[in-house]
């Protein structure tokens, strides 16, 4: 190989919203300050795929591989193969699932950080004193980070049956125009619903769009404000935040993970131990907490540059 | 004829409509704020996008060919607007996607005529490409639209929300241009036998070049549309709906082999499309049964087509003698 | 120049040196003629000859690689169909050129729509729809300018392509076997349409096999072969047997071939009470082992749907069939092969025939086990040995089976390659539908030919044809059909002569309404 | 379908022979391995590792379940017919197999049949929906784009409703060890996968080219109504050439399922473009009647060579678009012109 630079294998399985986005371009940079080379792969959710592109990291001889699986099974031969060829491998965002081949993964709980996140919007729900129809955007149904989301959500307005009734449950492919449909649909049948929950911050642009047609885009405090959480932690969540018009947000800690991803390939390679699992506990960001949290959120810090420019 | 023969042949004739009608009675059951008319109005705007693709599609499928790239033609002319032509007015935005699809549209048919390359190959290469150029230039990012664009979908001329008075619009020009124009009719005689439109003196390039670049100009309007329903525009825009469209017009009774079929067909095809899945979010049927209906009453619609022009076919079959002496 | 009349006016349109050549294969060796306003001019040869050639040369479909043409004295050399049209030449194709899914008036208008106005590019409905109904009435078909192509029959669609040349105002008319699939009637109906073309001062190039027709409506005859002039003439220098010497370059004097043997006592098919509404009732019919019966008939009498239905491809309501004995119960083109049926369909192109694949590959389609070995997988060396010997049995032109396309092949041979692959199942009855359809004098004597072999070898034969004088040449019995029914037997008269009543028959053929078998052979229900 | 562009004979001359050796290759059905051979030439000097031992045995081991559903494909192109399920069948068949056989709660879970139950079962499964979509074909009068394209919907959603009936997390795994030995695998050095895709095309190719129901396939390809006339059972060989296919995939199933370990409900759901896009640049045409499963073979060879050389390389995924789409689009534009040319010989 190629003297003295070392290259890392960053493999992803899509780039489908900016939290994928930004991640990438976290760690490319990161890599880079730290003068590695990059061979980047995406496998638009295909496992079979990503195997093949690790078995291609490996007879390139990379010296470190970060992977983002699509499915937590799928992936063990791939890190089996990569034992084998003796390369560290670290699993971003993702863990998979257990088995005796060895890596290391970062992981946000989703499914913690979304009830975390509908808890509070539900006692927001309670506090106001009457009952709320709910509606959920659900992601693909063959993404385990939206099986998990969902299943967060589930959990918290199942302890607040008399404060929130889910009425509606949209499929939206993670794409666009069904949520849209979806949601519109929806507040159709559903005239009265006053509480949305998105699986993904990726939607809230369709999600926008439905509640103004539906004439239910009001901040907090509006008689027709609908108790609105998001879950990711993006720029725009931050902004509709600020605008008092989201109530609450899971948000994943990007640079926790980006940093403990790459903190630990370094230690891999340099034959530490490291822990097969990093938990980045992730919060919710509410309006209650949104002054003291805000630095942490990674939307936040893409939306300031943002808005700085 | 026959009572009982002739009642089965008006119901075989009319088998799309009445499995409309089936749908519509049995999704009223289950929610009585499925038959309400605010809903038919956000069925028809939903289709609409849809609708204007399948329409464009049905030009295509008229002349025998097939065009796969439409959503990713979608997608990059929708990635160009947000990122070059912020803050200009609507009307300009318009203009831009749908020159844009139409000039895309006049690549793909010019591969396809000039070099004589099947259609089903380069639109699928052109999907690729075009996909990847818009996630080139976008950097797979969301790309947000502006005011402008989005509060259209809030818009209504003569009360006529915007997306059912772009279709119309688009609807009735094709209608028209298709059935009474000399084009028109020259695409349903290409589309039936190019060899004998050649022999016939039609330009056979010009014709087919022209229903490519019409494909692209639905794709660039139907993508308008959308965005200014949906606002932002993300890696997954446009996936897939080349599908949407296809199964709209065939639904509609378009033959995928050329020659048969119309635009009247294919928006109904739109409609019954969207009434599926509109019915299936208000009655908030379990998210995992979503594609299985939706599917199962395609496959229903396109089924029951196929015996019908069987059936039809025995029915109007060529007699030698008069059937009543048989 | 095909003949030394002295030139009264300068001709309407002159031909000289055409050469063509396909895939580098020369087909046209210099042809040149000329033709006169208001006069006819024959194109006549064998399959293959190059007359479809030279026609597409005129009609703007093919380009040629060398020679000059003169129209009206000025050079023409169109670039495609639509510049011929546009400079007057109307084209009348072998294979009908309309559009079955649109409707009579946009067929006839479909290069060229008169708009409302200039500027807006709409249809005027009104226009067209007069015009089309003075042109139909001009080739005298009572049809609705509005009726879809898809429901008018072979002879009607045929008049509807004379109907869109008038429309055009054509200089010259080019009808390409125009005959081939009308009956006798509208035949002579286009006869007199095409009188009255000539009166008006249109020039006329008609191609046919049928050199009677030739000499009934030509003036001039020019023969070609082998891509190249043969000879010609005007009409009364001429005579058919001179002209089929020019075209063969040999003297074919029996028409028949004679046969020796006479129908056996077996019974090789029979038919009994075959009904289906609307298309054939109570049909009770036998043929013997070693006999020819020709089935006569107008077209759309029938005759093909019978014909299908005993193949098991159309379904019937009512009726027995056997094969040698035994009972065929509804029978499938696949079950009535097995009970040792052979069917040669009428639509050579479309039914008969794989075009793109080798005459080797469309011969053993039908035999597939007996070119067999290990394994059951197809044995390529027995593939191509069966199909040599067969191309050698029907005098096939060419042995190299495998290598050439059907589609390369003139039409007379092509029919010689479907007749190939059905020999090979040694057919005990075969259904020949219009066996010579297209084809030229010669290869129609190697089809009697042929067709003599099998009734020596004991076959069982129903032709169906609609020249009467091949079915008097070669049945034994002629039965008549009229409306899917019979009407009419006829036993071959023993000793000299021509053996059957041509008047009887024609007259058992179109029965008894003939002035109702028009409006009667389509009823849409 | 759009009909096949008429040679363009009037500008058919007779060519001087020259270069007759190149002429003969580019018109050979040799000529997309030639395209292989060229394009490995000229990454070569990016990637040297192309030529590489390990990445050759990884583009061998990559191709084998492309190879094996392209083969299916194949059958139903000839027919001119297309099938777009073929990843709803990969997708169907690999749930349905790993719930017969997964150690957890497996409907033949610890039993010794467990590996040729579920075997069985996603064979089934591909020949179940081959039949359907030949079926809808033959007796329902449907256009197969449309049957598959429904097809294809409806089981790709219901492959994901079955596994949460079989497992708590989105996919199946805890598959018995002598599954997964199948991707592992090897007899005499030669990997099984290898062994099964070799067997699969042999079998195919005999088929296409030597048996009855080859012939009967390509007739049917080419023109059904005389293919019927001359006894070709039509609607048996168009329903076995759907069942063909969907075996194919469940094979294909068989490769990723136990290459995974996991019983995905989405594997295999974005080959399809791959795997119509390899049989195409074979050369097998989309209008029926010509095809041969050794073109596919070098059709497939040819893509993951493409794939490969770009992973290597670590080609962003919109550079791999666009070299996908323009290599797909150029390698059609070469083969028309193919044709052309050999149409003037
Ligand atoms: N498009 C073509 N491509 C290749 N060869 C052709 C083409 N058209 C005609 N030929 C060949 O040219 C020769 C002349 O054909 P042509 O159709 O002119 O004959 P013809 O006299 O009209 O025969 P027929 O009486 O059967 O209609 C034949 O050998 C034919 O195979
Ligand atoms: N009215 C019609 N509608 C549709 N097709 C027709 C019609 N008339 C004729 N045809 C088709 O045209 C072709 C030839 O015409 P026609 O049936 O009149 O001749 P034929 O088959 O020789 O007659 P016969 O039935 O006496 O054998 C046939 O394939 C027939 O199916
Ligand atoms: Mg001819
Ligand atoms: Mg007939």
């Amino acid at each position: 190989k190629a003297q003295g630079t070392k290259t890392i294998a960053v493999l992803f399985d899509g780039l489908y919203s900016e939290f994928w986005v930004a991640g990438i371009q976290i760690i490319r940079d990161d890599l880079e300050k730290r003068g590695f080379q990059i061979m980047e792969a995406i496998s638009d959710q295909d496992d079979n795929k990503q195997f093949e592109q690790v078995r291609a990291a490996i007879a390139k001889k990379v010296d470190g591989i970060i992977i983002v699986q699509t499915d937590s099974n799928a992936v063990i031969p791939a890190i089996k193969a990569a034992n084998a060829a003796n390369i560290p491998m670290v699993h971003f965002n993702r863990p998979p699932a257990p088995s005796d081949a060895f890596s290391v993964a970062i992981q946000a709980d989703n499914q913690k950080i979304a009830r975390e996140a509908v808890l509070h919007s539900c006692k927001v729900a309670k506090e106001s004193g009457r009952k709320h129809q709910a509606a959920i955007l659900i992601g693909d149904l063959g993404d385990p980070n939206a099986i998990q989301r969902r299943d967060g959500f589930e959990e918290a307005v199942g302890q607040f049956p008399d404060a929130v009734e889910v009425v509606a449950r949209v499929p939206t492919e993670w794409n666009a125009d069904t949520a849209f449909a979806g949601l519109t649909n929806a507040l159709q049948a559903n005239p009265d619903i006053s509480f949305v929950f998105t699986s993904s911050d990726f939607l809230i642009p369709q999600i926008t769009q439905a509640l103004k047609a539906a004439d239910k885009w009001a901040p907090i405090g509006a008689e027709n404000h609908v108790i609105f959480t998001g879950f990711d932690g993006f720029p725009a969540a931050y902004g509709l935040m600020n605008d008092k018009l989201m109530d609450a947000c899971g948000v994943q800690n990007l640079f926790y993970e980006t940093e403990l991803a790459i903190q630990a390939i370094l230690d891999l390679q340099a034959g530490k131990t490291v822990e097969k699992l990093l938990l980045d506990p992730g919060f919710a960001i509410t309006q209650d907490n949104l002054e003291e949290k805000k630095e942490e959120m990674w939307g936040y810090v893409l939306w300031k540059k943002e808005n700085a420019g | 004829m026959k009572i009982g023969s002739r009642l089965l042949l008006l119901l075989l004739q009319n088998a799309p409509y009445v499995l409309f009608v089936v749908l519509l009675v049995a999704f009223g059951l289950m929610s009585d704020r499925f038959l309400a008319v605010a809903n038919f109005r956000n069925i028809i705007i939903q289709a609409a996008p849809i609708a204007i693709l399948a329409i464009g599609m049905t030009f295509v499928l008229l002349i025998a060919h097939i065009d796969l790239s439409v959503g990713a033609s979608m997608y990059l002319t929708a990635s160009v607007l947000a990122l070059y032509f912020t803050g200009v007015p609507w009307p300009v935005g318009l203009a831009a996607v749908a020159v844009g699809g139409a000039m895309i549209g006049l690549v793909n048919g010019l591969v396809v005529t000039r070099l004589g390359v099947a259609s089903f190959i380069v639109t699928l290469a052109m999907l690729f490409i075009l996909r990847g150029i818009a996630m080139w230039l976008s950097n797979t990012r969301m790309l947000m639209f502006p005011d402008a664009i989005t509060d259209l979908n809030r818009t209504a001329l003569l009360g006529i929300p915007s997306a059912i008075l772009a279709f119309l619009v688009v609807f009735a020009l094709a209608w028209v241009v298709l059935h009474q124009t000399p084009f028109g009719r020259q695409v349903y005689a290409v589309g039936e036998d190019p060899e004998a439109a050649r022999k016939a003196g039609l330009p056979v390039e010009r014709i087919t070049l022209a229903c490519f670049v019409i494909a692209g100009l639905c794709a660039g309007i139907g993508g308008f549309v959308t965005i200014s329903q949906i606002g932002a525009v993300g890696p997954k825009y446009g996936d897939q709906v080349e599908f949407a469209a296809i199964a709209a017009s065939v639904l509609g009774g378009v033959s995928l082999f050329g020659g048969r079929g119309s635009v009247a067909g294919t928006v109904f095809g739109a409609i019954l499309i969207k009434t599926v899945q509109n019915g299936l979010n208000i009655i908030n049927a379990d998210p995992y049964i979503y594609p299985l209906v939706t599917a199962a009453i395609i496959f229903l619609a396109v089924a029951i087509d196929g015996l019908r022009t069987r059936i039809l076919e025995r029915l109007e079959q060529r007699t030698i003698r008069p059937l009543s002496e048989a | 120049m095909t003949d030394s009349h002295p030139a009264r006016t300068p001709p309407l349109l002159e031909v000289a040196g055409l050469t063509k050549s396909f895939f580098g294969v020369r087909v046209l060796h210099g042809i040149g003629y000329s033709l006169r306003a208001g006069e006819a001019l024959g194109l006549v040869g064998e399959n293959g000859s190059g007359k479809s050639t030279t026609m597409n040369i005129l009609g703007g479909v093919h380009q040629p690689d060398g020679g000059a043409m003169l129209l009206d004295s000025a050079p023409y050399a169109p670039a495609g169909p639509g510049e011929a049209i546009r400079a007057g030449i109307a084209f009348i194709h072998q294979e009908l050129n309309l559009f079955p899914n649109l409707t009579i008036e946009e067929n006839l208008f479909i290069d060229g729509f008169p708009r409302r106005s200039r500027l807006i590019p709409l249809i005027d409905r009104a226009a067209i729809r007069r015009r089309t109904e003075d042109l139909l009435a001009q080739v005298n078909l009572d049809l609705k300018p509005g009726t879809p192509v898809a429901r008018l029959s072979q002879g009607e669609r045929q008049l509807v392509e004379i109907a869109k040349a008038l429309g055009r105002s054509p200089k010259v008319i080019i009808f390409d076997e125009p005959t081939t699939s009308l009956t006798r009637r509208e035949v002579d109906r286009l006869f007199a349409i095409i009188a009255r073309l000539k009166a008006r001062g249109i020039g006329i190039i008609y191609i046919s096999h049928a050199l009677e027709d030739v000499m009934t409506v030509c003036d001039h005859v020019t023969v070609l072969r082998d891509g190249a002039l043969a000879g010609g003439g005007r009409r009364q220098d001429l005579s058919v047997p001179a002209i089929i010497a020019m075209m063969v370059g040999r003297s074919i004097d029996t028409v028949f071939p004679p046969r020796t043997v006479r129908p056996r006592a077996e019974e090789a098919l029979v038919v009994e009470d075959l009904s289906q509404p609307g298309v054939a009732e109570a049909i009770s019919f036998s043929i013997r082992a070693g006999e020819v019966l020709g089935l006569a008939g107008l077209m759309g009498s029938g005759r093909s749907e019978l014909a299908r239905m005993i193949f098991g491809l159309d379904r019937f309501a009512r009726g027995r069939i056997s094969v040698a004995g035994r009972p065929l119960e509804n029978p499938t083109p696949i079950t009535a092969m097995e009970a040792g049926i052979a069917f040669l369909t009428e639509d050579r192109r479309s039914e008969g025939l794989l075009m793109g694949f080798s005459v080797a590959e469309n011969m053993v389609l039908t035999s597939l086990p007996a070119v067999a070995g290990a394994l059951g997988l197809v044995d390529g060396r027995k593939v191509v040995d069966t199909a040599v010997s067969m191309a050698r049995t029907v005098h096939l032109s060419t042995e190299k089976v495998s290598d050439t396309l059907v589609k390369h092949l003139s039409g007379g041979n092509q029919q010689k390659v479907v007749i190939g692959k059905w020999l090979l199942r040694q057919p005990a009855v075969f259904i020949l539908d219009e066996p010579t359809r297209g084809i030229d004098v010669g290869a129609k004597q190697e089809v009697y030919r042929i067709i003599n072999q099998l009734v020596e070898r004991g076959s069982a034969v129903l032709l169906i044809s609609s020249e009467i004088e091949e079915l008097i040449g070669l049945s034994d019995r002629i039965l008549t059909l009229c409306r899917g029914e019979l009407t009419g037997g006829f036993e071959r008269s023993p000793g000299p002569g021509p053996g059957f009543d041509r008047e009887a028959i024609m007259t058992a053929a179109t029965g008894v309404a003939v002035a109702r078998t028009r409006t009667g052979t389509r009823d849409v229900a | 379908m759009t009909a096949v562009p008429p040679v363009d004979v009037e500008r058919a001359r007779a060519r001087p022979t020259g270069h007759l050796r190149l002429a003969r290759l580019v018109l050979s059905e040799y000529f997309t391995l030639v395209l292989c051979a060229l394009y490995l030439a000229a990454v070569y000097p990016f990637v040297p590792e192309m030529l590489t031992a390990e990445v050759a045995a990884n583009v061998l081991s990559d191709m084998m379940p492309l190879l094996v559903v392209a083969i299916g494909q194949t059958f139903v192109l000839v027919i001119a017919g297309i099938d777009l399920s073929v990843t709803a069948i990969i997708s169907m068949a690999a749930v349905v197999g790993a719930s017969v056989m997964t150690g957890t709660g497996g409907y033949l879970a610890g039993s010794p049949l467990a590996v040729p139950g579920a075997i069985l079962a996603m064979l089934l499964v591909g020949l179940a929906i081959g039949a359907i979509n030949g079926l809808s074909v033959t007796r329902l009068n449907m256009p197969s784009f449309i049957v598959t394209l429904a097809t294809r919907m409806f089981f790709a959603g219901a492959a994901i409703w079955y596994t949460t009936f079989h497992s708590a997390s989105s996919s199946i795994a805890d598959l018995p060890a002598g599954f997964t030995a199948i991707a592992e695998g090897d007899v005499l050095g030669v990997p099984v996968t290898v062994l099964i895709a070799v067997a699969v095309a042999v079998a195919a190719h005999l088929t296409l080219s030597r048996s009855r129901l080859g012939r009967h396939i390509y007739a049917v390809g080419a023109n059904p109504k005389a293919a019927r006339i001359s006894g070709v059972p039509v609607a048996r060989t168009i329903l076995i050439t759907f069942m063909i296919s969907g075996a194919c995939a469940a094979i294909t199933s068989v490769m990723y399922v136990s290459r995974m370990q996991t019983g995905s409900p989405i594997v295999g759901e974005n080959i399809l473009l791959d795997v119509i896009g390899a049989v195409v640049i074979g050369g097998t045409s989309l209008f029926g009647g010509k095809g041969k499963v050794l073109w596919t073979v070098f059709g497939v060879l040819f893509l993951v060579l493409l794939d490969t050389s770009m992973k290597l390389l670590g080609a962003s995924l919109f550079a791999i678009f666009i070299i996908k789409g323009g290599v797909i689009l150029l390698a059609a534009m070469i083969d028309t012109l193919r044709h052309r040319l050999m149409a003037t010989r």
